[in-house]
């Protein structure tokens, strides 16, 4: 692959990431915002892929094709099926509304962009100024977990975090390595599945999964 | 069928009366004024259902100054009552909260009560006169919206005053009889028969619901009994009627959010069925069916025909629903009560989607069939129960209509009328659940077998007052999405 | 950078411009309705229906209401006029043109908020409770779009260093490779949504909508009547015709001419119209497939192509 | 998408237009020449005291099915936008005034059609105590369309007439 | 004698002729004197200016004109750009005058009440005191560009305070409000001076003179804390008289509650003195500074850009939405003073000087529109008594002329073509957008504040637009919407006249901006930090920016919009049927005759966007509604209430105020509640500092 190329075809996987995390906390409908999930997995494993490309790294391919697996495919179908249990399509009511989530995404994106102004500066190269894409995907996925009520709103922001993590590591070290990254991803798997258990109990118990009836069970 | 019981009261009676019948869980469904020659007498018709109860109070008043308590204060819909009897019989309504003109409007000449049998040709009308006392709402930077009487859309006339600032509607005024034709008048003198074209023209869409609560009325009146066949085909042209504008009222909804292409399919649908009603009756507005002692029906809809409209309503609700923005716009608009809608009286898929369940067919059944239909009702009360109550009761009426049609034999079924007349004035009533809801009609035959009198009820009556409320909290631009969940008749109401 | 010479060649490529955009314009919304029927099962009126409803209300009679003043009858001219203005400088058919050097983006940006504001005025103008409701919903819209379609411009003018329109689309011609940047598909989604709102379409406003209460263009041009109508209504069309054409110059520049010889315009001609048709039709199904978003989420729009405007800028640093 | 499926599987939903033959002049009214036969009709909707039948059918012949605007038949919002008002019902009290409004209101030329039998002779209601009269007893009337309501079928073809399509 | 020392002399004598004028001459004259020498007094500015901006410079020293102090004047190209701006506004509020305080005006007694209780008179602003303080006013903010030494600067800063104060006093009698507004007013400008006073101070003494020169050699040997300390004081003091947020709550109210003109006065002239201020002391005196003295004007700027036009957006009040533009748009130069200190600091003149040009230039242009949006309003307050938008409307044909020349005034401040707000703005995007290509690799600070300036500048920009369009189609088309609003006509001549003279200015500068050019140029020349060449260049009627790849034709694009309308005009009628226009009633959908209830409101025009922005602006609402005591669904009556209370002003100042009630308990021996009395402690205070700096000098 020509440097152009590279950089050319970086930029806009990195574009895309950036662009489905906004549109995450954009849209309230869930069943499109896992399929934004998806799209981001499938572009995490594009950005791994290029960058095993570009380092001829076999071991970066290996990793390409578990993200694919595990983001892509996995993670989402998990969510998925959680969604059609229930008639829970669109998140009701953020605790944030979305203009000034919005707002705050426009901020925390700015924020991330400043803050690794010098890890940037350590080592200047195409990847390595694509770190703040990764940093606000992190951000934005805490923002996320913050300002939603919804069990599976929280999850999309936890794996949010987590896409932006594994980004960042790969933007700034062309890839951590496989173990860890498969022990980090592995740890969220079992989150999500407790997840799962937990909103199936509470709908079972509630209706419905809003996090905030949770307070009533302090009382009784 | 069931007994009407009737008790004569005393103006001093009447409230107390009024209060132990609406607790005992009755509803008023008609109140009607009569011109008799020793003065005035004016009628409350008490209805419940499980089991089908009737109850009329009569109140006599004198001819010179016709006066009656009011009942504003313990029945709401009594006190609507109330002012159109003031405006069509100067019967006036003592101690009235707010005595203001209702039918009349302000051109309408002073003293001129055309329903009276002496009010004679009509006066000459004063100029067109603006200054009806809208509510003015007090406060800075409060304007006011005139709707109508002529929309922007195919509706009808009727005049909605909003005061609103900016996009919050802070009150909603509805000012009706636009389209007062003066039909119950039209009525008197005339035989059961002849009246009958009037009848199924109350409201158009309303043909069957307005023709067989009135044939009811006669029957009842005239004790004609009515052939079993007969009874089952009106029951299934009653159900036709209700399909056709359930579905139209479906794709309006969608229309309403910008979501044309399913009122597209909507339309599409309810043209099927209109062409099926010409099949059925002859006429696409199923006019013509129902006919006063029987029914006729040229064939009948096969089950394969009914199934397939139930599918594809089925699928238009379940598209719509999909829609998240549809769906968005559906939920929490427009909340009306439980409560609300027992205080006024509301009926129909209003009242049901909130969760009050009258259902005529079931409480006041003119054929047993019918008493099996499923109960469709919501408690949510929002636009989106009123759609699904309507996506619910096209179901249930298609399941309705395959047990009817399983015994419905097509043809003319009609018995003869009674060979002699009962005494000097006999009155029946019907109740019929028309597609909005409840349509009530009381007639009284003179001695002569001709009307003397008709009072027409169309659920709209009733529903019209429950609209300002469930605008509570609502925005402009949801108006008109609001109005088509109600889908109320100007026509029906103003007579 | 692109030299804006008046030349003869020039001129005439914009005229041919003007001419294309005015007379083209109600065939595009013609188009657009037919495309709609069509997904709806309907035959639909044809593409030329537009212009027959035009030539009609042209010969009608115009009216003034009682009450209004002279901004009445003159917000139709300035709203045309200022749609022919940014007609004429914007690159859809040549990067040269005899006025580049007048207007840039933001003038005409500004051009256009120009009209959308004459026409709330005149809205305001009438009198009556819905001309009022119309331009306050517009001035809404408007108020929350601009600032959308000023960072897309920013957005796109930094990367050229310049915020003029035809170096704007000459340096794409340049570098294609600039289009598929995140920069350039942020703002392409800003401007795309500020394009749906400006137009009044789904799910902002709904075009075909006749209830008074729920419009926003229809319910500030309801007092017009005649000439008055045709000139909105061409305006109308013509503001949407160049906004997709501005849209395909700035984000699909191929096909753009950068010299004013006649052969190469005519080509232009016809890659413009079938790019502009494309993107119509791709307009009109989108609307059949959208229901019409509760009033107070259209700011939410509206936030969310600012960010992606914001996004567009930010884009352009990260990734420079 | 499912909807995509039910519009693909629906397809065209318009049946074929009919013969165009001779077209309203059967009960065209006299006097006024209205703006007619250039290919583009706007129509403004009047209901001036009808039972809701006609409108129940004028929405059908704008429905799908009959697809009146393929002939370039419009219902506007504004009587301002309109070239002619489509009247129905007999003319109560009520609305005589904002029916004169209405057709005030028009700019010229413009035109009158008298929807439905009530709309030409009050049909069941005349002699109603709040009836003013019939359409023609109010405004000029070119063109009336007889039926109680009158069919889509019968209601486009004189559209078409005027239309000239 | 030279130009500029002409110019003054004719300043300092019209403004005394006219205040003894004012304070002597008969009730019949008084007006026309006082105008007409407030007027003078104004052209001697412009001449001045106008000298000092082809290149002449001047200064003198008058050693014995102050006690313990020498005065000090000179007059550069900065001060001469101001010279001319407060000068043009005089004269149109001078001419103006003469009409506004001619009797048979409505005058508003209480608040914006109904109309019914005012009184038609002369108002307040007729008064001796009113027409024998306006020369002093104008002649005193004429000093302040021209002054040269500390002292000086205070002294003419301080006379600005009081005479303005005085003016600002004008209806006290009349309306409980004024008194309000003159406490706010007087607080702030003290507070603000005491601020600048303090910075100056530190200044003088850190350098060991108090002239100007000195402070300019000597700023150098400043310690950077020091530095800082008083630009940061400085830029507070002279930021509360621009009415920068959150220092602006005296603007809205004084600006509301003053006469027109002097509101005029205030808000085209007097502000612009605090941008003055701002530039004076950190360009020029302190010779620039660290990146975040920029950082730090730029965001207030945003700050003020943004809640001023946000406000401006859900106001009512003609005159108060007119006073948070104007926060607005010093928030804009804000915005260019900040973003231009931060590109000087980085060793970028070129964007440094297009960016401080675009700030004046605004300065310049804000003052020309805002000056006649406030004679607009001066008219309409004086036909109609009125300044509540939800009950104006109808002007159109009551008021063609007025109407017109607002209308083109809110063109300009809603930054739309052909008015003369859009070239400066454009100026300022320009300046904004090319942080990127020209500064290299930009910084954080760069990276992360430009775009969000952008973002401000933008929404400004259709936030502006939505209220302009607000004041101008609520108050003045339509039908009218009170008793007061169809009675209205317009008033005497010279208020046309003064207003057509800010009209040409207007279009002057909108349509031939390149003609500032040169004079800006000679601006950022006297700058150390910023002097870089030429930044703009007209090209006939291009206007060029000089290393950047910009240009733009107002007077191009203006002429355009006429000839297509011209020929669109031209084409319909050849194309139409030639049918005469019939007049018609408005189709009212066939019901009722519209009335006035039925047209839009003002508070119901801005409701969406207060929506929008519910989280900013926490609007209170209350709706009350009264049933009939027999049935609770039947209303008898409907009560609405809203109000937009200024957040920022209830968060910060009720702390503050409490602090100082405190205060104002204990030393209640000496506060009488009397605003004169204020003003004399004001005035010893302020002297009493005079003499300790007198000592330390």
């Amino acid at each position: 692959m020509s440097e152009a190329a590279y950089v050319q075809s970086l930029n806009l996987v990195v574009g895309g990431l950036l662009l489905t995390a906004v549109l995450m906390l954009w849209w309230r409908e869930l069943r499109a915002i896992v399929r934004l999930l998806v799209a981001q997995g499938v572009l995490l494993a594009g950005l791994a892929g290029i960058l095993a490309i570009q380092e001829g790294d076999s071991q970066l391919y290996g990793v390409a094709a578990g993200v694919l697996l595990l983001k892509g495919i996995a993670l989402p179908a998990v969510l998925r099926r959680v969604l059609r249990d229930g008639r829970e399509a669109t998140e009701s009511e953020p605790l944030v509304n979305a203009a000034s989530s919005l707002l705050a995404a426009a901020f925390l994106i700015l924020f991330a962009y400043a803050v690794s102004r010098p890890l940037v500066a350590l080592a200047p190269s195409p990847a390595t100024r694509a770190l703040p894409v990764g940093l606000s995907m992190v951000f934005l996925g805490f923002f996320l977990m913050i300002s939603r009520r919804r069990a599976v709103s929280q999850v999309v922001g936890f794996l949010l975090m987590d896409n932006g993590i594994a980004a960042t590591a790969f933007l700034a070290a062309a890839g951590v390595p496989l173990i860890v990254e498969l022990g980090v991803s592995l740890d969220l798997f079992l989150i999500v599945l407790v997840l799962q258990v937990l909103t199936a109990r509470m709908r079972l118990k509630f209706g419905g999964t809003d996090l905030d009836d949770l307070r009533q069970l302090r009382d009784s | 069928m069931s007994q009407r019981t009737r008790t004569t009261v005393t103006a001093a009676d009447l409230a107390d009366r009024t209060v132990a019948l609406l607790a005992d869980s009755h509803r008023l469904a008609l109140t009607a004024a009569h011109q008799d020659a020793d003065g005035f007498r004016v009628v409350y018709l008490f209805t419940a259902g499980h089991p089908d109860r009737r109850v009329e109070l009569e109140l006599h008043t004198d001819s010179h100054t016709p006066e009656i308590p009011t009942l504003a204060a313990v029945s709401f819909p009594a006190g609507r009552f109330e002012r159109e009897m003031r405006d069509l019989y100067g019967i006036v309504p003592l101690h009235h909260p707010l005595p203001r003109r209702l039918v009349r409007h302000q051109h309408w000449p002073r003293g001129w009560y055309p329903m009276r049998s002496d009010a004679g040709p009509r006066p000459a009308f004063e100029p067109v006169d603006d200054s009806y006392g809208f509510l003015t709402v007090q406060g800075r930077g409060v304007y006011e919206i005139p709707v109508g009487p002529i929309h922007a859309g195919v509706i009808e006339p009727g005049h909605f005053r909003f005061s609103v600032v900016g996009e919050t509607i802070i009150k909603l005024k509805a000012r009706l009889w636009f389209t007062h034709k003066g039909i119950e008048k039209l009525a008197e003198g005339k035989s059961p028969s002849d009246a009958l074209p009037l009848m199924e023209r109350v409201s158009g869409d309303t043909a069957v619901g307005h023709s067989l609560a009135f044939c009811l009325a006669v029957e009842e009146a005239l004790g004609w009994s009515v052939p079993e066949p007969a009874s089952l085909l009106r029951a299934v042209v009653l159900e036709l009627e209700r399909l056709y504008n359930h579905i139209a009222d479906i794709g309006a909804l969608c229309n309403d959010v910008g979501f044309g292409v399913l009122n597209a399919h909507a339309l599409r649908i309810r043209e099927q069925l209109l062409r099926l009603n010409a099949d059925v009756t002859g006429h696409r507005l199923l006019r013509g069916a129902v006919l006063v002692g029987g029914a006729t029906v040229r064939q009948l809809p096969t089950a394969a025909q009914l199934a397939a409209v139930a599918a594809e309503v089925a699928e238009i609700v379940d598209l719509a629903l999909r829609n998240s923005t549809v769906r968005d716009r559906f939920t929490g608009t427009a909340l009306l009560s439980a409560e609300q809608v027992r205080d006024v009286g509301a009926l129909g898929y209003v009242a049901r989607a909130s969760g009050v369940d009258h259902d005529a067919r079931r409480d006041h059944p003119f054929h047993n069939a019918t008493t099996s239909v499923s109960a469709v009702t919501d408690v949510r009360g929002d636009v989106l129960a009123r759609f699904l109550v309507r996506a619910g009761e096209v179901q249930a009426s298609v399941a309705l209509l395959n047990l009817l049609l399983a015994e419905a034999r097509s043809g003319a079924w009609l018995s003869e009328g009674p060979q002699q007349l009962m005494g000097e004035r006999m009155s029946g009533v019907g109740l019929v659940e028309g597609w909005r809801g409840t349509v009530a009609h009381r007639v009284e035959v003179g001695a002569d077998g001709r009307l003397a009198r008709v009072k027409i009820v169309d659920p709209s009556f009733m529903n019209w007052p429950a609209l300002p409320l469930a605008l509570g909290d609502t925005i402009v631009p949801d108006f008109p999405l609001v109005n088509k969940s109600f889908n109320l008749s100007y026509a029906g109401n103003d007579l | 950078m692109t030299d804006h010479g008046v030349t003869i060649g020039s001129v005439a490529a914009a005229l041919l411009q003007l001419v294309l955009l005015a007379a083209g314009a109600p065939y595009l919304i013609g188009m657009m309705r037919q495309v709609r029927a069509r997904l709806e099962g309907r035959v639909g009126a044809g593409i030329g229906q537009p212009w027959r409803d035009l030539r009609k209300q042209l010969r009608k009679e115009p009216m003034r209401p009682d009450g209004t003043s002279w901004v009445f009858a003159g917000a139709p001219r300035v709203l045309l006029a200022s749609t022919v203005l940014v007609a004429v400088v914007a690159p859809l058919l040549s990067t040269v043109s005899p006025l580049a050097g007048a207007a840039d983006i933001f003038a005409v940006v500004s051009l256009l908020l120009l009209g959308t504001v004459a026409l709330a005025v005149a809205g305001v103008d009438t009198g009556t409770a819905f001309g009022g409701m119309g331009a306050s919903r517009a001035m809404t819209v408007a108020a929350l779009a601009e600032p959308t379609i000023l960072l897309a411009g920013f957005a796109l003018s930094s990367r050229v260093g310049s915020s003029n329109l035809a170096d704007i689309v000459a340096g794409t011609l340049v570098m294609p490779a600039t289009v598929l940047s995140p920069a350039s598909l942020l703002a392409a989604v800003a401007f795309a949504v500020v394009v749906v709102a400006e137009t009044g379409r789904l799910p902002v406003d709904n075009p075909a909508t006749h209830l008074e209460l729920t419009m926003i263009h229809e319910a500030m041009v309801l007092e017009y009547a005649g000439p008055d109508l045709a000139l909105v209504e061409l305006a109308a069309g013509m503001r949407l015709t160049v906004l997709l054409g501005l849209g395909a110059s700035l984000f699909l520049p191929w096909g753009i001419a950068t010299s004013a010889a006649p052969l190469s315009l005519l080509g232009a001609a016809a890659v413009l119209v079938a790019k502009v048709a494309a993107l119509g039709a791709i307009l009109a199904a989108f609307e059949v497939f959208v229901a019409k978003w509760r009033l107070f989420r259209v700011p939410e729009l509206l936030a969310g192509s600012f960010l992606f405007g914001l996004l567009a800028v930010s884009a352009s640093f990260f990734l420079a | 998408m499912g909807l995509m499926r039910k519009i693909v599987r629906t397809g065209r939903v318009a049946e074929p237009a009919p013969a165009l033959d001779a077209p309203g002049s059967a009960s065209a009214g006299q006097g006024s020449v209205g703006p007619w036969r250039t290919g583009s009709v706007q129509l403004r909707h009047v209901d001036a005291g009808s039972c809701n039948g006609c409108e129940l059918e004028i929405t059908s012949a704008f429905g799908p099915v009959y697809d009146a605007e393929r002939y370039g038949v419009r219902l506007v919002a504004s009587p301002r936008h309109a070239d002619a008002l489509l009247v129905t019902g007999p003319v109560t009290h009520n609305m005589a005034d904002p029916l004169r409004k209405a057709y005030e209101a028009m700019p010229a030329p413009k035109g009158v059609i008298a929807v439905g039998d009530c709309a030409r002779n009050c049909g069941v209601f005349a002699g109603g105590h709040g009836v003013a009269g019939s359409v023609r007893d109010v405004l000029p009337v070119d063109l009336e369309v007889p039926g109680c309501p009158p069919e889509p079928a019968v209601l486009i073809a004189a559209l078409r007439g005027l239309a000239g399509r | 004698m030279t130009v500029i020392a002409a110019g003054l002399l004719i300043v300092a004598l019209a403004a005394a002729a006219g205040a003894l004028g004012g304070a002597c001459a008969p009730a019949r004259i008084r007006a026309l004197l006082a105008g007409l020498l407030t007027a003078l007094s104004g052209a001697g500015g412009i001449t001045a200016g106008v000298a000092a901006l082809s290149g002449q410079s001047w200064s003198m020293r008058l050693p014995h004109l102050l006690p313990l102090g020498s005065a000090e004047l000179s007059v550069d190209p900065l001060s001469g750009a101001f010279l001319v701006i407060i000068g043009a506004v005089a004269v149109a509020a001078g001419v103006y005058s003469v009409g506004y305080t001619a009797p048979g005006g409505s005058h508003p007694t209480d608040d914006i009440e109904p109309a019914h209780e005012t009184v038609p008179d002369a108002g307040g602003a007729a008064s001796r005191t009113c027409q024998a303080t306006l020369p002093l006013f104008v002649a005193s903010m004429l000093l302040v560009p021209a002054a040269a030494s500390v002292t000086t600067l205070l002294l003419t800063w301080e006379l600005m305070a009081l005479s303005s104060l005085v003016l600002v006093l004008a209806d006290h009698r009349s309306r409980g409000s004024v008194r309000d507004a003159a406490l706010w007013y007087a607080g702030m400008t003290h507070a603000g001076l005491a601020a600048i006073l303090v910075g100056l101070v530190l200044f003088a003494g850190g350098t060991g003179g108090e002239s100007f020169v000195s402070l300019r050699e000597g700023a150098d040997t400043l310690s950077p804390g020091l530095r800082s300390a008083v630009f940061v004081l400085t830029f507070l003091g002279f930021g509360s008289k621009a009415g920068m947020v959150p220092l602006h709550v005296w603007l809205p109210r004084a600006h509301a509650e003053s006469p027109s003109h002097v509101s005029a006065l205030m808000s085209a002239a007097m502000v612009n003195l605090g941008v003055y201020g701002v530039v004076r002391v950190a360009f020029d005196l302190l010779g620039g500074g660290p990146r975040w003295w920029g950082v730090l004007v730029l965001a207030f700027g945003c700050l003020s850009a943004t809640y001023g036009v946000l406000q401006a957006t859900v106001a009512t009040d003609l005159k108060r939405l007119l006073g948070y533009s104007t926060s607005e748009n010093v928030g804009l130069m804000l915005i260019g003073i900040g973003a231009a200190g931060i590109f000087a600091a980085d060793g970028n003149r070129p964007l440094a000087g297009l960016l401080l040009a675009a700030a004046v230039l605004h300065a310049a242009n804000h003052a020309a529109f805002k000056a006649l949006l406030f004679l607009g309003a001066g008219s309409v307050l004086r036909a109609t008594g009125l300044r509540d938008l939800d009950r104006l409307g109808g002007l159109a044909a009551r008021m063609p002329a007025t109407t017109a020349m607002f209308g083109f005034a809110a063109l300009a401040a809603a930054a739309l073509p052909p008015g003369n707000g859009f070239v400066s703005e454009w100026l300022l995007l320009q300046g904004l957008i090319h942080s990127l290509t020209l500064g290299g690799t930009p910084s954080v600070i760069v990276a992360v504040s430009m775009p969000l300036a952008v973002a401000v500048v933008a929404l400004t920009a259709g936030l502006g637009a939505a209220a302009f369009v607000k004041a101008f189609a609520v108050g003045f088309l339509a039908r009218p919407r009170s008793d007061a609003a169809a009675s209205a006509s317009e008033g005497p001549w010279p208020m046309r006249a003064a207003m057509a003279s800010m009209l040409l200015v207007c279009l002057t500068l909108g349509l031939a901006p390149a003609l500032a050019g040169a004079p800006l140029t000679r601006i950022l020349a006297m700058l150390p930090t910023v002097r870089d060449g030429a930044p703009l260049a007209g090209s006939g009627v291009t206007l060029h920016l000089a290393g950047i790849a910009g240009s733009m034709s107002p007077l191009l694009i203006a002429a355009g919009l006429l000839g297509v309308a011209a020929v669109v005009v031209a084409l319909v009628r050849s194309v139409g049927a030639r049918r005469p226009r019939r007049v018609a009633l408005v189709w009212g959908c066939g019901g009722t005759r519209l009335d006035p209830r039925m047209e839009y409101t003002a508070t119901s025009f801005a409701e969406p966007l207060m929506r929008v922005f519910d989280d900013v602006l926490r609007p209170e609402h209350d709706v009350t509604v009264t049933p009939y005591a027999e049935s609770r669904y039947l209303v008898e009556s409907v009560q609405f209430r809203q109000r937009v209370p200024d957040r920022v002003e209830a968060r910060i100042y009720p702390p503050l105020l409490a602090a100082a009630a405190w205060w104002g308990d204990r030393s209640r021996a000496v506060a009488n509640g009397s605003v004169h009395r204020y003003l004399a402690y004001g005035f010893f205070g302020f002297v009493a500092v005079l003499i300790v700096v007198g000592f330390t000098a």
